[in-house]
């Protein structure tokens, strides 16, 4: 174990699987001296064939993933910035989620789009957008949303290791707190929920950087007496709905945090899972800790009055907990 | 852009009866689906490239199976002449659990991963960004295998296909971008649609482009061999524009919803006279290469393997309801 | 009134609004011969200059609407099939929605992207997708999803007039049951639900291509002595809330249903927002009537297999209605 | 592709003075956002334009308010030279209620709709359709108005820009597409991801196109003027290829998360003797085409507006909190 930022637990994951397997290449805008710190070096270790520069072109990038997969590759294209994902997104929505499945399984696709994404950090509209509502809905299309550099390496592994396209997202760049990440091989199965914090009287559901402040909540809860069951799916696909409709069946309460706009967001989704398969235990109303349904503002003041935070977080989980039926 | 000169073949007759093979066997299957599609055989659209067949036979000649085609939703004579089974994909445009996806696709999504054909596609240019990264794959492997995507006129004014110039340019990839120029986006002609000449897009990257007749047989297979070879080679992409034409509509229930023609019966039949096949079958037979019995032979042999495959294809059943859930991951 | 296929109410929709605004022009591929019959003779009508075909480039196009639109001009930008709405995605996603909140409200984006989509054609994966979930979760983008041809026209007349972008989405090509159309100018407000049949013990949402099977399953419901309320929102975006929630605060039971894939569908949303807002009313779990979380197949047997249909939909409203508190 | 020649500028006095003017104003404001961003004001990144002035500058110069310019991320020099107002956007910028977005866009999507500015753009290229839109309109509205979108060299290698390229040309829409050839795409040098010239990939598609020397204030004018008149004229789009160099970084931060240099002291000085501020200037007085005392009264003048916008900024207030919710619809 050592404490690690979660930009280094990435780098360690590419470094990892590109030794294991010379399968495995990178390309994407400026991988060679890399932006946000994750590919590194790595073409001085690998090579500039297997690290390798593209230009702008999203469009073709995204297609050229799927391509390179189906000729025998373990193609990581790194996209930069989410939202970059919606300038490639003909090729993941058209073809990607769909080609193994149009061709009863003839074909695996063993690729990784690669992002950076969310709010938080004055990018605007533009650059903080959180964009797998969209994804999860295609089918297909499994999706990663680590909350701690552990998850992230161990994520970010098993979905370069993986035979189906995988979409792994982070937030925050450089930045980003550090956390303690396994020696050695470390491995985290894409579509297992991890309890961050047990508890009895609510479960509380977040994801990616949103794990964070609910750790934080949860924390602070317990010291008023409220025992939070913190669960992060850390993917939310596949989700695990089992684990999640688990700890909703023993607490009878839901509170889901997600960054994503609210509207058809995976808390939207989250509850509707626990409102027709939970719905025996629940003892009070589902709330979702979501963004509203506008873009993301520029000035810090605005931003923060949008993005949720420790403090809206607990003050959900206290209304659910303090609901008594009319 | 460069235009190659037509020139007599010196090519065996034994390469030579197997292209009018590979011309053959794609119009039967293209002609039996206008009369099943007539008679409500085929749940879903079918697109047919009769007219249109020197293109696919001339560039897939010289592929193998591990090399990479990727296709359109006019994908029939692709899959053909990269060696794909046309019962299995008969089966498949008929919807069939004995298709090439067990009914899954249709023909627009029509693919053989085993022979290298990347599928169908029904988004226009949906398959450059496929096969340049399979070309991608090759460049890697470094066996010297290449990668083909097959487009259209209208596709070509997508930007994705000058992404992939660029990006095929940069890093030498071996790519073929072919387009085959029928002349129509659906119902636009080509100039409502395509500023300039799409062959003249390759030189701004520094890809050799060639604009060529596609409906002569023997200047398309040159033509796609000099490509190939450079792209073996570790030379590059090239970009080969063939202008054809399409004898039948866009797509095949065109009849039943067009108000008015969008083209001119003097055009078609003009673009009738050059028919490839019976061009290329006169070339064989008057310059005495091939003789025209053994062509006869040809036309037998393919006019019962799509027979054979018409009753494969109307033998298999229908996938289980259930299989609509497989496949996913 | 009379009866009209959908496609003759929205080409009436189309010749009112530009005899009406000559602002309002038409552009997309083929638009001028009309594959759809929904813009047949309009360019003989009003002109080439204002009726326009365009060539295969969704990118741009898409980019487009919102440029004329922001220089004065209500474009209808005709996108065919949904799945090309993906094709074009990144002017949708990262400008469209954005550009009025970013720019605090300095600019309208009178504009319309129309597109015919979902499943039931045989149609294949890549001529099939319901894309309105992406949409919905984008912000600063109304969707309407009118099921009846007079909700057709009337919403088509009110999104071309709306400063705000619109999706306008219509099931099923030429084809598509007749309905009756009022005569003469006939508006239906963006964001107002309709109840398409009135009940108490369970409410239905049905929207678009489902609110026809919805209204069958309604029908046959009541000669078994369940009383459905049909409840169509006809938009997405804006999404009326309070309808639905009126009507699940009488009946007490929800089923939604949605051509969607499951994850983050309109459903998951709509169930979502009445586990929070309904809790106290409801006496059953909220089910989903909606598309497994798959690619649409081509054989007519596959597709039937996953799309909902009056039967399926008539039985998730009796597993509602029978649900008794274990 | 055409390159112009330098000729000596017939320019009246007065047009002289206000193209330096306006260059000088841009270099001031971009000077300052390094000290602010220095100094930790600015919420958000900055892409600076100094060393680029001349092409914003000499673009704009033949606009007005009704004609429309779409930007990129490094889009302060062209909201200036269009005729933006420098305090509102140094308010935008430091995320204030007085900024021309209130504070919810930024460097990044500085717009004002009143003066035709349809904003900068964070997407790469994402201003191509809507100047390719507005220059529709324009064409629809008939009054000789003309659309421009700025953008760079690594924007170039987007697909978008082939299909305005084509739609524009087909159209024959009144669309400038300029492109600021700065050598760089972010860290990536130009040839590293442009395969050919950008001034190249015009004539394709029957769109004039004319590669200059993007530092040399007079020909850049000239060269616009052209452009602009044919778009008024009804005669169609023009691409333009300007040369030129950024002189500070991809981005104000990147020292502090680069860990190698991406490009060689010896080049950044060399761009930097070509300075097109310092030159213009130079050849103006040394031409005695303007006096260098009214120069030295312009940088005075520059200078006092900026130190101005920098005051309102800093005291414009926070945005409210709740106003976040607002203007969506
Ligand atoms: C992205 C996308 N846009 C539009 C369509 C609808 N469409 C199908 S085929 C076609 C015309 C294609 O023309 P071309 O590329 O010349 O091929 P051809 O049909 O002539 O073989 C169009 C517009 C589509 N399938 N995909
Ligand atoms: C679609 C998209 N892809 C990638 C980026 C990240 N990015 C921002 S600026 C830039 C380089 C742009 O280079 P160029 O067009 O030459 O403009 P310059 O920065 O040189 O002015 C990149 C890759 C982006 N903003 N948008
Ligand atoms: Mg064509
Ligand atoms: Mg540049």
């Amino acid at each position: 174990m050592a404490r690690k930022r979660l930009m280094h637990a990435i780098h360690e994951a590419f470094v990892e699987e590109m030794e294991r397997d010379e399968r495995v290449v990178i390309f994407g805008e400026d991988v060679e001296i890399s932006l946000f710190g994750d590919t590194a070096g790595l073409a001085d270790r690998f090579g500039q064939m297997r690290v390798r520069n593209t230009p702008i072109c999203e469009n073709v990038m995204t297609g050229m993933a799927a391509g390179a997969a189906a000729a025998g590759y373990r193609p990581v294209c790194h996209l930069m910035f989410g939202n970059f994902i919606y300038t490639g997104f003909d090729a993941i929505a058209n073809q990607v989620s769909k080609l193994r499945y149009m061709t009863a399984g003839q074909i695996k696709l063993p690729l990784v789009y690669f992002a950076v994404y969310g709010g938080g950090r004055s990018a605007s509209a533009q650059h903080s957008d959180v964009m797998y509502p969209a994804l999860m809905n295609l089918g297909g299309i499994k999706v990663a949303v680590p909350g701690t550099p552990a998850d992230a390496k161990g994520l970010l592994k098993s979905a370069i290791r993986d035979d189906s396209p995988v979409v792994f997202l982070i937030t925050g760049g450089r930045t980003g707190a550090a956390g303690e990440v396994p020696d050695g091989e470390h491995l985290v199965p894409l579509g297992e929920a991890d309890i961050k914090h047990e508890g009895t009287d609510v479960t509380l559901v977040a994801m990616s950087g949103m794990v964070a402040p609910a750790l934080v909540a949860a924390q602070e809860l317990a010291k008023e007496g409220v025992s939070v069951e913190l669960v992060d799916p850390r993917c939310v696909v596949p989700l695990d709905e089992d684990a999640i409709l688990r700890s909703v069946c023993k607490t009878g309460r839901l509170v889901i945090v997600d960054e994503a706009r609210d509207m058809c967001s995976a808390a939207s989704h989250i509850s509707a899972i626990a409102a027709d398969k939970a719905f025996e235990s629940l003892k009070a109303p589902i709330r979702r800790v979501t963004v509203p349904d506008v873009a993301i503002p520029y000035a810090p003041v605005l931003e923060k009055h949008i993005l949720p935070n420790k403090d809206t977080i607990a003050e959900a989980v206290r209304a659910v907990v303090n609901y008594r039926k009319q | 852009m460069t235009k190659p000169r037509t020139e007599g073949a010196n090519l065996p007759a034994d390469k030579l009866a197997e292209l009018y093979r590979t011309m053959r066997l794609i119009r039967d299957f293209e002609e039996s689906m206008i009369k099943f599609q007539k008679a409500g055989e085929l749940p879903g659209p079918v697109h047919l490239c009769i007219g249109q067949e020197a293109v696919a036979t001339g560039i897939c000649d010289h592929l193998d199976d591990t090399d990479y085609i990727a296709s359109t939703h006019r994908g029939h004579g692709h899959f053909i002449a990269k060696g794909g089974d046309p019962a299995l994909m008969m089966a498949e445009v008929f919807g069939r659990v004995d298709g090439i996806c067990q009914g899954k696709g249709g023909s627009m999504h029509a693919a053989d991963f085993s022979k290298g054909i990347l599928g169908a596609n029904g988004i226009v240019a949906g398959g450059v960004g496929l096969a340049t990264g399979a070309a991608y794959a090759c460049q890697l492997a470094g066996k010297g295998q290449v990668s083909v995507v097959f487009f259209g006129d209208g596709a070509a004014a997508q930007g994705v296909i000058s992404e992939a110039l660029n990006v095929a340019s940069l890093w030498k990839l071996p790519l073929l971008l072919v387009c085959e120029n029928n002349g129509y986006s659906e119902f636009s002609p080509y100039n409502t649609v395509n500023a300039g000449e799409i062959a003249d897009r390759g030189a701004a990257f520094k890809v050799p482009s060639i604009q060529v007749d596609g409906n002569d047989m023997v200047t398309m297979w040159r033509t796609a061999r000099t490509a190939v070879e450079r792209a073996r080679a570790g030379e590059g992409p090239t970009l080969i524009e063939a202008q054809t034409y399409r004898h039948r509509g866009h797509v095949e229930y065109e009849d039943t919803f067009l108000t008015k023609p969008y083209r001119s019966e003097e055009e078609v039949e003009a673009w009738k006279a050059k028919d490839p096949l019976p061009r290329f079958r006169d070339y064989l037979v008057s310059g005495e290469l091939v003789p025209s019995e053994d062509l006869d032979a040809i036309d037998a042999d393919t006019a019962s393997i799509i027979r054979n495959a018409a009753d494969f294809a109307r033998n298999s059943p229908w996938p289980e309801p259930g299989d609509a859930l497989k496949h996913m991951f």
